[in-house]
């Protein structure tokens, strides 16, 4: 039996971070950037922090419960971008978003592990699990743009 | 009769492969009812009511029509049917209307965690806002609504009682009609969520004695966008509209406004004509089919289902004794939505979630089920093709381990 | 672009001999939205939203993409687009939730004897519950709202104005954008019934900067039981929805539950998943066409029809001036009911009524009207059939004296 | 030009009974039972009153505007149960009804006048008008029926 696709959404590197997630587990440390978003359809539950420092993510927890593929991606998502400059990191994401989308995007770019989550263009029902924590991750950025700003 | 047969009246089973598992969130339409949207859309396509035209004559009928079908079908009166958009809308229409006016302090109003949130929200809405309190019926080990758990919540102080009739989550029939009879007795107004019930078993109002009753057509071979609240007519007389406009008025003035009557009272702006005569036609399709039938293959193919699963390692069924099609359960390990991926390969399509039960999901500690729900045009051969894709994810997920 | 090629994309030109006038109720639907609706009901037929299998993407796809397409046609966010079952339900939405939280006693809102019932009702229950006050704009001569005249009833009082974008009762176009204009230094919200305007012109909410406004589908070439609520987004999210159940919650526990954002907290239940799809058709066949054409036509045919009728004597035109397809007359000593019949023998289908408009009917001193009201497959040749009609109802009735 | 179907709707006889009502005006006298029915949508507006003495329909009123199928209908009710007993009248009121809905009918039984509404089968659009006054009739025939029995 072939599971060419389904193979290709659940690449061993996906398996590998749903079963020993790299960064999980919150800091209590008020100085990080926190954010906890819910898919209740399928009861995916994630937060986010992160911590920034001179305009580079200096570290990046995450914790929740959910499927192997919002799991997965909170771990692979904290990996890639621990130690960006926001700038870059800002550039990740949109690139990933397009990636799972199906769009074109800039295969050239450092993606780190997320370069896997390709196949999820596939299963647009999976969208939702793919992006929830670099969702959770953008609404961080967000937050601290603003009080940056002001 | 044969189901082979029936299977042709619909466009995916003669052009795909698809095993369709998912009939309690909605089914298929066949044939017949999109030929009867086309005859509106093509042939006539004008508003009702107000046309002294021929075309809008005859679209008046028909869409009047499609109520004296329903009075058929629920066996009461034809001004007792309210047109709404689905289940929810009428659920909220009762507790909006009924519900607002009728519901005071420190009352209380009996419903479940077995229920749909269409079914308890509206209600949740009525207590917040009126200081009355919700009441649930403590589920039996099974998670079952029972007579005599139903008694032990009934007080004084209960004014409503909103219960389903057939459970989309777990598939059990609810004493509905004892517990009616019950209620009566201390003249409590009970509302019932048909949704599940209506399209898989006849369902008499005048037997039950209810006092509303609300399903969907979209999950009986009918279209999305049409529902129906059925009242017992002094109920409905004395409720007040919930939506003001064209068509549900008697006369207007600058300040002041009568309305018609129900239930044309409740049915503002211009109706929802072409999914009410597809709902006409929806009816007559499974008159045609049979409730006999229905509830023969059904209880046929629940069994088969239940009987394969069980000889399956690794799979948890949430109800065993479901009285009707619906069957929840998990792959120990595998996240229902990762399961679910699996089926969509295999061209399973069957549904991962809460199934707007989130109580219930609490109750069996589950972020979410897996849920086949089975209709009459379901087989043997779908049934096995899901054990194959179960197979297949459990195969699948242990790989990774 | 050919009317006579255009007339081929619907059923009744090319199979009927039938005049048909009564647009402003409802027009009559192009295959094009046909086929989108035959697309969803025979290869999808399932529901939305909750589904991980490709069918249910596939729907949920197509329901979200009519509400980009919505957004899209009135230049607003995909978030401001709710879903409604029509413009009455759309309008009553903004009454029961907005009216009912921000309307207090001795307020004032404005609104007009021209609106449709579905525009003044919900605001005269609201006023009622309220205790507060109607107002309206005092016509002109020609019984137009003009922006003189509603300055003339503005106050410090006034929280909110209701009014028509044009009249379906006598197709003026209100000075809406003016009016918006002033409502807003005084920080007044204006809800804009747009049921005439949206299928006949392009409207710009950016432009117009209105707070709210309401269409229906089937008046513009789509499905019933389909309509459209756009609204300010920081509006939308600071009011309560007002029915309650699935899809529109996030989370729901016993006691209390948290609703999502707009517009899903406001679309309860499942959707009006195919007459929302059959919208979204019903939009690009109308931008094919191109507003452009809609106007230009509209309003040849409307001078021609005003300059014959013109020519006729005993025949009252209330509206000589309108501005849009419609225009409202009676024949002298006629009853519009009998007249209609006449018509009705003739095969030209046109409205004899109040138009859901009787305080409008007061204010002409009529019990009701007969109404032309034209699309863009209307020609000329309608118009002389119209005219041979009046002529022939005339002479009918004249025979009798 | 044939104007076939429209001249069976509007008999001279019926038109004779608009332009000439009889039975028209009502009468301020409590012993008649009064009913007040409207059509909101074509505007009519319709009053009836009866007398009954012994069962028998000793006299009719009616008083409204509308158009001349609901008018003249009025008329013609008032001279055909005018001196009818109730139950004649009531079996002359069903009789109509089956006669305007186009369903079969006692073509023998007395009808009046009242048997040339029988064009109104082919206009269905037009049954809420011929039978307006007939409606007022049956109710008001119901009000003395109750406080009969009472
Ligand atoms: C100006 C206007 N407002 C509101 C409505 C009500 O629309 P609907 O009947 O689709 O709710 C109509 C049409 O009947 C209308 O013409
Ligand atoms: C038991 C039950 N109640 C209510 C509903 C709501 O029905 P609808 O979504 O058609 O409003 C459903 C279906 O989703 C249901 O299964």
């Amino acid at each position: 039996m072939s599971y060419g696709n389904l193979e290709t959404l659940y690449r061993q590197v996906i398996m590998d971070h749903y079963k020993n997630p790299r960064n999980k587990g919150l800091i209590g440390d008020e100085t990080y950037y926190k954010v906890h978003l819910k898919n209740p359809t399928c009861g995916d539950d994630l937060t986010v922090q992160i911590k920034v420092v001179d305009n580079i993510i200096t570290d990046v927890f995450h914790d929740g419960t959910g499927c192997s593929i919002s799991m997965s991606a909170a771990s692979v998502m904290s990996e890639t971008i621990k130690g960006q400059k926001l700038e870059d990191a800002k550039k990740i994401l949109k690139n990933y978003l397009q990636m799972v989308k199906g769009e074109a995007f800039d295969e050239e770019l450092f993606m780190g592990d997320a370069i896997v989550y390709q196949g999820v263009a596939n299963f647009p029902a999976r969208f939702k699990c793919a992006t929830i924590a670099w969702k959770a991750l953008d609404k961080a950025i967000f937050i601290h743009d603003e009080e940056d700003n002001s | 009769m044969d189901v082979q047969k029936i299977r042709q009246d619909f466009y995916l089973f003669k052009n795909d492969n698809i095993v369709y598992l998912d009939n309690a969130a909605s089914t298929l339409k066949p044939k017949a009812v999109i030929d009867a949207l086309n005859y509106y859309y093509e042939r006539l396509g004008v508003n009702v009511h107000r046309g002294v035209y021929k075309l809008s004559y005859e679209a008046t009928d028909m869409y009047e029509q499609a109520r004296a079908k329903v009075a058929e079908l629920l066996n009461c009166q034809f001004e007792e049917v309210v047109f709404t958009r689905g289940t929810s809308s009428a659920l909220n229409l009762v507790a909006s209307s009924y519900g607002m006016a009728n519901i005071e302090a420190g009352d209380e109003i009996i419903t479940s965690e077995l229920e749909h949130h269409s079914s308890l929200l509206p209600w949740q809405q009525v207590a917040k806002v009126k200081n009355a309190k919700l009441v649930f019926v403590p589920l039996d080990e099974d998670l079952r609504i029972t007579v005599e758990n139903f008694k032990k919540v009934l007080t004084d102080k209960t004014k409503v009682v909103a219960l389903n009739y057939i459970s989309n989550a777990m598939g059990y029939i609810t004493p509905i009609k004892e517990i009616i009879k019950i209620a009566h007795e201390k003249k409590i107004v009970v509302v019932v969520d048909a949704a599940q019930a209506v399209p898989h078993m006849p369902v008499d109002v005048k037997e039950l004695d209810c006092d509303f009753l609300a399903f969907s057509g979209h999950k009986m071979c009918g279209p999305t966008g049409i529902g129906v609240l059925y009242g017992k007519y002094n109920l409905l007389q004395k409720m007040e509209p919930i939506e003001f406009g064209g068509d549900m008025i008697d006369y207007v003035g600058l300040n002041e406004s009568t309305y018609k009557d129900a239930p044309y009272k409740f049915e503002t702006g211009t109706p929802i004509i072409a999914s009410a005569i597809g709902l006409k036609a929806a009816i007559e399709y499974l008159q045609r089919i049979g409730f006999n039938f229905i509830i023969e293959k059904e209880t046929e193919l629940r069994k088969y289902l239940v009987e394969k699963m069980q000889e399956l390692d690794g799979v948890t069924i949430f109800n065993p004794h479901t009285d009707t099609g619906i069957v929840a359960f998990n792959i120990d390990g595998v996240h229902p939505h990762d399961a679910a991926s699996v089926f969509d390969e295999e061209n399973v399509a069957i549904r991962a979630g809460h199934h707007c039960a989130q109580p219930l999901m609490h109750c069996l500690k589950q972020v979410a089920t897996i849920r086949a729900s089975l209709y009459f045009y379901n087989t043997k051969k779908d049934i096995d093709r899901l054990i194959i894709a179960i197979k297949k994810a459990k195969g699948f997920f242990d790989n990774f381990i």
